[in-house]
């Protein structure tokens, strides 16, 4: 796959060498043949456009409107680990609402896999429900408390009329590092991370192609971020994913991802290769960005506050 | 001190007092709107009557000085009384007797005014003297004059009855309060003896409790009818008050559909009446305090006989009857209004028929609006319980078209007999039709409500019996 | 915009406090039969920046509410926490005494910008509270006082008649900071007061609080779960794991050498400039308060445990510069 | 501001309109014939159709809804089956009395409610915060009626010290006015206020634990002038909420209280109307009971913003 | 480790006595409950009769118990009127779009200007007074807290990202109401039964009061309290104990609420 392959960040030139753990045999011997190559990106959205009324303040004029999106395009190709960062607000969540199909845009175009789902009713959508799968950023409340870790993973299978077998969950629950009987309990047993680890293993479930994640680990301690950073990582190269990861976190989002695409005020600012990006940022809104991030490197080299606002002022 | 009565004394001397009641009008004007509370307020106080019965039951003069009957029993000849006013400051004349008279069957909607259907003309002979000729000999006419039809309104003020009613009366209307009192004041231009207090508040509670608390803690000066006899002990224990008992026109009646088959048979309806022990009913449903009376005629009047004995308290025979008559294991619907005695009498009944071997299911109507439709349009029920009021009532309450559904001919004939015939035959015939009522188990008088009354020790005046219409305040003292 | 502080790379100079404003000795904090902090020793001097680290639950807020004495209701705290200036001890004084030090002496700065304003009242008047209560300005000059703090955060002159719902995170997390240092607290102690917030706004609060620390000369404690937060804005960094401090030093040393396997772990799952796409991670998950393995609370995710963890590590070094590990990283067993 | 006003005010003449509709319909199956109860025991078919033709009840129900809607537009309320009087000032005089009795008694039910539920949220694990709990959840177990025959009995019976029962204007006697007022008052109020002592404790729990108050302690405030000054106008709101709905169920739920002293009030007015098959003015009482309380529900939002600046719609 | 929770099981143990004298009524009271024996009237409590009799001579402990099966009723018919109504229209209203959802919270703002009095003496007025018409008529004066409450919870619920995510498994609305939204509204549900239970008997024992509650002679808690009134001096305990029963009634309900209250409320789980 020579047309993505990151300059900086050649996984060939990968260190640790990466074990193919039990998750390869998620897609099992149906696992989907890979097209020689792929013309087409995966995600493609046109010009999209998503404004929120707001209540009326007055008769004459009309309603106030957030515009939540003005107009953004972007294309994912496949495979790729494709990372989205922003300040919060500027609507990121509801970009990947739009693209799984769980929000209407108020204009503009998304593709999936050559789909336009835009407007399509819900009864058409089951192909992108079982390719495309969401895994949401707050570990508590993205788990129902009533149920049983056992139905909430089985639950896209149940819903899209696979066959829900117990060795398809216990499957699942290993892929994600999890003990079998944990199927038995209920998610407020469970931590932090492991929830996140579940919310994972629902999402694999009805074996998806692309994997959506809206801030996973921004609720987590470090050490448990890197436990869950590894395991989205391995999930996505075992079985060959396409991932769409959203922080606002660009060091993050720089570890994991690929390709990048900041985001301000409803519009990509800047797309590019993450270390690209990262390394030497175009627009004066990432140029802030990169510089306001504290790093424990540059600390250690005598870097002070005022150094994290030397690009400017936002206020 | 009085709740709504302001204090201090009119001019004309003698101070106020306060009766506390039950039942609160609905209106003023009793020639529209039917109901015991309406002449119970102003009859005998607001508006007379050309003739009145005194405690005991007799006609005795009122508005009329004298009276005299034609020897075909058709004509009365009334002599008026000439210095009577009414309190829109007119004369009382014989036109306005007439006028009273005439206006009853034209004007008058509530169902009482037909015992004035039988009247076919009256005159005015002169300003005090008036003649009805009646279509056909009635000893009730005379009797009826006695009630609200009788009535004398003044020709020049009849046009807001329902809120300002213009009598002859000792008192005028003062003041109504709606929902809670209606005052009356002493009529300074009264013709005849003036009352003593000059100011009288009727306070009505609709709560048994919160009317003795009234007395108890001296808002008012007299409970005119004691809804809850078992809280009379406070009263008859404590030396500041004093209690009257005496009786009333209120049989309190278990009555029977005698259209439904099951009342068919006269052995079902004697085996009700001797399976109720109707000593212990009234002593657990009304304190013991009541009348045992054994068919539809009060002691106040003339034909009254003793005829408890007829059905006496027999469970036994009761059983055996209703095994002979096949009664026996059938479910009767007893349909009681929504009034203390009622719901308290009947579940005594109920327990008491039980026991004989028959059932009886519960239902309570609200009264007055539901039980009227139901039990008393409709005639839908099995059994009901429910005090008739009226005076001479036993003709009206048992006859074919009325709920009970009592087709007796023979009742009838005796009935007939008795209105037409002079006093003597009159009494008579009416002792036959009450013993023949109580013969056939037409229904269970299961006891007389008594009149009882507690008042301020020192309150004189106040009467034993209740057996009119009116409650007479001209006569209370202190 | 132009206002590099150059003094602000006074880093390096050598510790020469005068004296210690915060002493904290021994300090423990529990609930009923739970004891959620064990034995905390921490000393902040005059001008001093400390940090406070520890992934959650580990009991940073506890340590600094039982400071303030702020404690939740059911949760008692134990120890001596002394501050300069103030001639009682803070742990178990009553609130009358209490209410005199907090926003005075100490003041803090929460976590949450969202809820700790109260939503009904003007920015305004909850600055010039501060000083109303404790009688540093009268009524007119309060406000006065209030407009030159909000000016000081960077806030317009508008912010003192607005609500806080009318600001956003970041603005609300400025007023709160301007009512922390509103009567020139000796002591303010920060509890996470940027993870809410978003990187460029988190590089401006932060710059206003070490600024605002500087220019007073006071004392900061600085609690944190982000590294790399830590050590742009502290001089001095304790770690925190299961409520015990388990290593404590200058930022420099903690974070280049660290002795603690807990720290070294810590260091190495948030290096994300790593040449690998796989993370380091610590095995195992934080366990629930009251969880916690006796003798080293780490012992049960560390992989250099063995039976002598079982016993409590006793600590090596200094109270401002040593660790508590049987098997400290750099080797020398304790 | 404005467009919540006329928003409301829309909503508000439309519940009443549809409010019209149902009231009548409900009365118009109501069974039971006015003309019959009026006319009583003995009157006859010919004279009850004569009666109904008076009352106007033999017209199409159309024509009579819209006869007594348009009456209502006038403020004319009609005349009364039963006592043939206006109806409109007797309504009047009987919601003023029971206005001055749910008044009072909500005044008693503040007095008792706001300290002790306070006091209890204050001190929710003190033994003085659970005893005053436990006294208000006695309060609420006992029903309204049974704290009226209980102080008739204790104050006016046994001591004498007040009226056991009666009313008087205060216009015509205001010593005795008050007397009169005391006891149903305290009998209504208690009550009330022991319902409404465990919102206010649960509003004042929950402002307990806000981090505003924390911050408001941290100032150097005390708890009690924390929660003074900071706590209980933000815990006015939710007790706001349950003080319209007392004082709009309580216009007629005080008929109990009306019933055992003795009082004139609307409720009774109402009960008499249902017994009497008064259905005009039963129609007429329903109605005002339901602007009363669209009127609560009004004032109350209106509450709401004066209490919450977040609810002033601004910028 | 779980709270003590000293309101859930004081609420509980309450609520158990009267739901077990209600079972036992069933197969046993010392006497027959609605019998008159009127050489036996208003006897003071006494070996043979605990709580004496009332002034038609029945035992008055036998009453209570069966009046226990009254006031269970009473509750159950009134709050599974009010649940099986408010409910789903609270829920209904949380799901469905801004204007039917704003409709339906207005029909039921407008409810609530028909108190349950006047509810229950017009359904008694219209379908004959009973206990179950009265009920009923409390039922439905209930269904607007009732779907108050449910709709705001339900609205939490719909925010959350396990509905989000139940979305994107390609769950349709009314699944996601039945299988989230419902189970997660069910602590709220549990609460506000366990108060309504409570309002439901007063309103009986004031509707009683009245004369409009339950007909005789089937025994009512409330119905004693009336019927005792004129034995207020001469035998005041013929009101104490039915007054006292439905105190500890409410008082058990109210409790059973505040603790599942507690017990439910999130702010308090984490310091569980
Ligand atoms: N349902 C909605 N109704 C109205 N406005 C909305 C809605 N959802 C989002 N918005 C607004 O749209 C904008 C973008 O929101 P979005 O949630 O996509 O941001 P985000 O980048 O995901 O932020 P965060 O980092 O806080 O999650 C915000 O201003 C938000 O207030
Ligand atoms: N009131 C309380 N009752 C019982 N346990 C509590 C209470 N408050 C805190 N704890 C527990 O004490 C431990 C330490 O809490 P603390 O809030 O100090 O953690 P923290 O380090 O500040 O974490 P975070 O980063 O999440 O804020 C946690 O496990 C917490 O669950
Ligand atoms: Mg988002
Ligand atoms: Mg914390
Ligand atoms: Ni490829």
């Amino acid at each position: 796959m020579p047309e993505h392959v990151p300059p900086a960040h050649d996984r060939e030139h990968d260190p640790a060498p990466r074990q193919h753990g039990p998750a390869a045999r998620l897609h099992g011997p149906a696992a989907r043949q890979d097209g020689p190559a792929h013309p087409e990106p995966v995600i493609r959205v046109v010009d999209l456009v998503r404004d929120y009324p707001r209540p009326r303040t007055s008769l004459v004029r009309p309603a106030p409107v957030v515009h939540a999106l003005r107009g953004v395009s972007l294309e994912v190709k496949h495979g790729e680990r494709f990372g989205i960062v922003g300040e919060s607000g500027c609507g990121k969540s509801t970009l990947l609402r739009i693209v799984a199909a769980l929000d209407r845009a108020t204009s503009g175009h998304v593709f999936v896999e050559g789909t336009d789902i835009t407007n399509l009713p819900e009864r058409r959508l089951r192909p992108l429900r079982e390719n495309l799968q969401l895994v949401f950023q707050d570990p508590m409340s993205s788990l129902d408390p009533r149920m049983r870790v056992r139905d909430i993973i089985a639950e896209p299978l149940v819903v899209q009329g696979h066959p829900a077998s117990g060795q398809r969950v216990r499957e699942l629950l290993e892929a994600v590092g999890l003990s079998a009987d944990a199927g038995d309990r209920y998610p407020h047993q469970f931590s932090g991370g492991q929830r996140q680890r579940i919310s994972i293993a629902r999402a694999l479930a009805p074996r998806p192609r692309i994997l959506i994640a809206d801030e996973p680990v921004s609720a987590l301690d470090v050490s448990v971020r890197a436990q869950v950073l590894n395991l989205i990582s391995d999930l996505v190269d075992d079985l060959d994913l396409t991932l769409v990861f959203v922080s606002h976190d660009l060091s993050v989002v720089k570890h994991v991802c690929d390709r990048v695409a900041v985001m301000n005020a409803g519009q990509i600012v800047e797309t590019g290769y993450t270390a690209d990006v990262y390394a030497a940022p175009q627009h004066p809104y990432t140029q802030r960005l990169v510089s306001a991030i504290p790093t424990l490197q540059r600390a250690l080299s005598g870097a002070t506050t005022s150094d994290l606002l030397a690009n400017g002022d936002p206020a | 001190g009085s709740g709504t009565s302001s204090g201090g004394s009119s001019p004309g001397g003698g101070q106020d007092l306060s009766i506390g009641l039950v039942a609160e009008p609905a209106s003023l004007d009793f020639t529209t709107t039917d109901g015991a509370a309406i002449p119970q307020a102003l009859l005998g106080n607001v508006y007379e009557t050309l003739v009145k019965q005194d405690d005991s039951g007799k006609i005795v003069p009122s508005l009329a000085k004298s009276w005299t009957v034609s020897a075909d029993r058709k004509t009365y000849t009334f002599d008026l009384v000439d210095n009577a006013k009414f309190t829109n400051g007119k004369q009382f004349t014989a036109s306005d007797a007439v006028f009273s008279i005439n206006r009853v069957k034209t004007a008058w909607t509530i169902s009482l005014k037909s015992a004035m259907d039988v009247v076919s003309a009256a005159t005015a002979v002169s300003p005090t003297k008036l003649q009805v000729t009646l279509a056909k000999p009635s000893n009730d006419w005379l009797f009826r004059m006695t009630t609200r039809i009788g009535a004398m309104f003044s020709e020049t003020g009849v046009s807001a009855l329902a809120t300002a009613p213009v009598g002859t009366g000792p008192f005028k209307f003062s003041k109504w309060n709606r929902g809670d009192s209606i005052v009356l004041t002493r009529n300074d231009d009264y013709w005849g003896t003036k009352p003593n207090f000059a100011q009288i508040t009727l306070k009505y509670f609709k709560d048994a409790t919160a009317l003795n608390n009234a007395l108890l803690t001296s808002t008012i000066n007299v409970i005119g009818t004691v809804q809850a006899p078992e809280a009379l002990s406070q009263f008859t224990s404590n030396s500041k008050y004093q209690v009257i008992e005496g009786t009333t026109n209120g049989e309190v009646l278990l009555s029977f559909n005698n259209s439904r088959p099951v009342f068919k048979d006269v052995r079902t309806r004697q085996a009700i009446r001797m399976a109720i022990d109707h000593k212990a009913l009234l002593d657990t449903c009304w304190a013991g305090r009541g009348k045992l009376i054994g068919s539809m005629v009060p002691p106040t009047d003339p034909w009254y006989e003793d005829l408890t004995g007829i059905a006496p308290y027999d469970l036994a025979k009761a059983k055996s009857l209703l095994q002979a008559s096949g009664a026996a294991g059938q479910t009767l619907r007893l349909r009681l209004p929504t009034l203390p005695y009622a719901t308290s009498c009947g579940q005594v009944v109920k327990s008491d028929l039980e026991q004989a071997g028959l059932k009886v299911q519960i239902d309570q109507l609200e009264f007055p609006a539901a039980w009227l439709t139901t039990v008393f349009k409709n005639a839908d029920y099995d059994m009901s319980i429910i005090a008739h009021v009226e005076p001479r009532d036993l003709g009206a309450v048992f006859n074919a078209k009325y709920y009970t559904r009592y087709d007796d001919p023979t009742l009838q004939a005796d009935l007939a007999a008795a209105d037409a015939g002079d006093e003597a035959t009159q009494v008579a015939d009416m002792k036959k039709a009450a013993r023949r009522l109580s013969e056939q188990a037409a229904g269970d008088w299961l006891f007389l409500l008594p009149n009882l009354m507690v008042a301020d020790k020192d309150i004189k005046g106040l009467p034993t019996n209740a057996i009119t219409e009116a409650f007479d305040l001209s006569k209370l003292s202190r | 915009m132009q206002r590099t502080l150059s003094f602000i790379h006074a880093r390096s100079e050598a510790r020469t406090w005068m004296n210690d404003v915060l002493t904290v000795r021994g300090l423990s904090v529990s609930v009923r039969d739970t004891t959620l902090v064990a034995d905390v020793d921490l000393t902040v001097g005059a001008g001093e920046r400390v940090g406070l680290i520890g992934e959650s639950g580990s009991g940073k807020s506890l340590t600094a509410l039982s400071i303030l004495g702020l404690l939740p209701e059911d949760v008692r705290a134990g120890g001596s926490v002394r501050l300069d200036g103030v001639d009682h001890e803070l742990v178990g004084a009553d609130e009358r005494r209490m209410s005199r030090v907090r926003g005075r002496d100490i003041a803090m700065v929460f976590q949450e910008p969202m809820t700790a304003l109260n939503p009904t009242m003007r920015v305004g008047d909850q600055i010039a509270e501060a000083m109303l209560i404790h009688k540093t300005h009268a009524k007119p000059a309060a406000r006065a006082a209030a407009a030159d703090l909000l000016e000081r955060v960077q806030l317009p002159p508008e912010t003192l008649r607005a609500y806080p719902h009318q600001l956003s995170g970041g603005m609300r997390q400025r007023v709160v900071l301007a009512l922390a240092l509103a009567n020139d607290p000796a002591l303010l102690i920060c509890d996470e007061p940027t993870t809410a917030l978003d990187v460029t706004v988190q590089a401006l609060v932060l710059d206003l609080i070490v600024r605002g620390v500087l220019d007073r000369s006071a004392a900061l404690l600085f609690i944190t779960h982000d590294l790399a937060v830590v050590a742009t804005v502290c001089e001095r960094v304790l770690v925190m794991y299961g409520g015990r401090v388990v290593e404590a030093g200058p930022v420099e040393e903690v974070f280049t050498r660290p002795r603690h396997r807990y720290t070294e772990g810590l260091l190495a799952a948030s290096d994300l400039e790593a040449n690998s796409r796989r993370l380091t991670t610590i095995p195992g998950n934080v366990p629930p308060a009251g969880r916690f393995p006796s003798g080293c609370v780490f012992r049960t995710r560390c992989a250099h445990a063995t039976a002598l963890c079982e016993e409590r590590p006793a600590w090596t070094g200094a109270e401002a510069d040593g660790f508590a590990c049987h098997h400290p990283a750099g080797g020398t067993d304790a | 501001m404005i467009l919540r006003l006329i928003e409301r005010t829309a909503v508000f003449l439309v519940s009443l309109a549809v409010s019209t509709v149902l009231v009548f319909a409900f009365m118009a199956i109501l069974p039971g014939d006015p003309a019959r109860v009026a006319l009583g025991v003995n009157a006859s078919d010919a004279a009850v159709a004569e009666l109904r033709r008076q009352f106007g009840l033999d017209r199409p129900l159309p024509t009579q809804y819209f006869d007594w809607v348009g009456g209502l537009l006038h403020g004319d309320l009609g005349t009364s089956y039963v006592s043939k009087v206006a109806i409109g000032p007797q309504v009047f005089d009987r919601l003023q009395v029971t206005l001055w009795l749910v008044v009072a008694g909500m005044i008693v039910a503040l007095i008792v409610a706001v300290p002790a539920g306070t006091m209890m949220a204050a001190r929710h694990r003190q033994v003085s915060g659970l005893a005053l709990s436990a006294v208000s959840q006695i309060g609420v177990a006992v029903p309204a009626f049974l704290a009226g025959i209980l102080l008739i009995v204790v104050f006016a019976v046994k001591l004498g010290w007040l009226p056991a029962n009666g009313w008087t204007p205060p216009a015509q006697d205001p010593g005795m006015f008050l007397k009169q007022l005391i006891l149903p008052a305290l009998s209504l109020g208690l009550v009330q206020g022991a319902v409404l002592t465990r919102y206010v404790r649960s509003a004042v729990l929950d402002v307990l634990r806000e981090d505003y108050l924390r911050t408001a302690r941290a100032k150097g405030l005390r708890p009690f002038h924390a929660l003074w000054r900071h706590g209980l106008r933000n815990a006015a709101v939710p007790v706001v909420t349950v003080l319209g709905l007392q004082l709009a169920t309580l216009l007629i739920g005080a008929v109990v209280v009306e019933r055992v002293f003795v009082i004139p009030g609307l409720g009774s007015l109402l009960l008499d109307g249902v017994s009497n098959r008064d259905l005009l003015l039963v129609q007429d009482v329903v109605m005002v009971l339901v602007l009363a309380v669209l009127l609560v529900n009004f004032l109350v939002d209106i509450l709401y913003v004066a209490l919450d600046p977040r609810l002033r719609a601004s910028a | 480790m779980r709270r003590r929770n000293p309101s859930l099981l004081a609420g509980a143990v309450i609520v158990g006595v009267i739901v077990l004298m209600a079972l036992v009524s069933f197969v046993w009271t010392p006497y027959d409950a609605t019998l008159v024996t009127p050489a036996s009237r208003l006897l003071t409590p006494s070996w043979s009769h605990w709580f004496g009799t009332d002034k038609f001579g029945r035992d008055v402990l036998s009453q209570i118990m069966v009046g226990s099966r009254t006031t269970l009723f009473v509750g159950v018919v009134a709050v599974g009127v009010a649940a099986v109504i408010g409910v789903p229209l609270g829920i209904l209203a949380a799901m469905v779009r801004r204007w039917p959802g704003e409709v339906i919270m207005r029909a039921n703002d407008l409810l609530l200007a028909f108190p349950a009095l006047l509810l229950a003496i017009m359904f008694g007025a219209v379908f004959g007074a009973s206990t179950l018409t009265a009920m009923v008529a409390i039922g439905i004066a209930s269904v607007p807290s009732f779907a108050r409450v449910i709709r705001s919870g339900a609205l939490q619920v719909m925010r959350t990202e396990y509905v989000l995510a139940a979305r994107a498994a390609g769950r349709r609305p009314w699944p996601i109401a039945v299988r989230h939204v419902l189970p997660n509204v069910t602590s709220l549900i549990t609460v506000q039964a366990s108060v309504s239970f409570a309002i439901a008997v007063l309103a009986e024992a004031a509707l009683s009061f009245l004369g409009y509650g339950t007909p005789p002679p089937t025994p009512s808690w409330g119905r004693m309290l009336q019927e005792s009134q004129e034995f207020l001096f001469s035998a005041p305990r013929l009101a104490i104990f039915p007054g006292v029963a439905i105190a500890i009634a409410v008082l058990g309900f109210n409790l059973l609420g505040d603790g599942l209250r507690d017990r439910f409320d999130p702010k308090l789980e984490d310091r569980r």
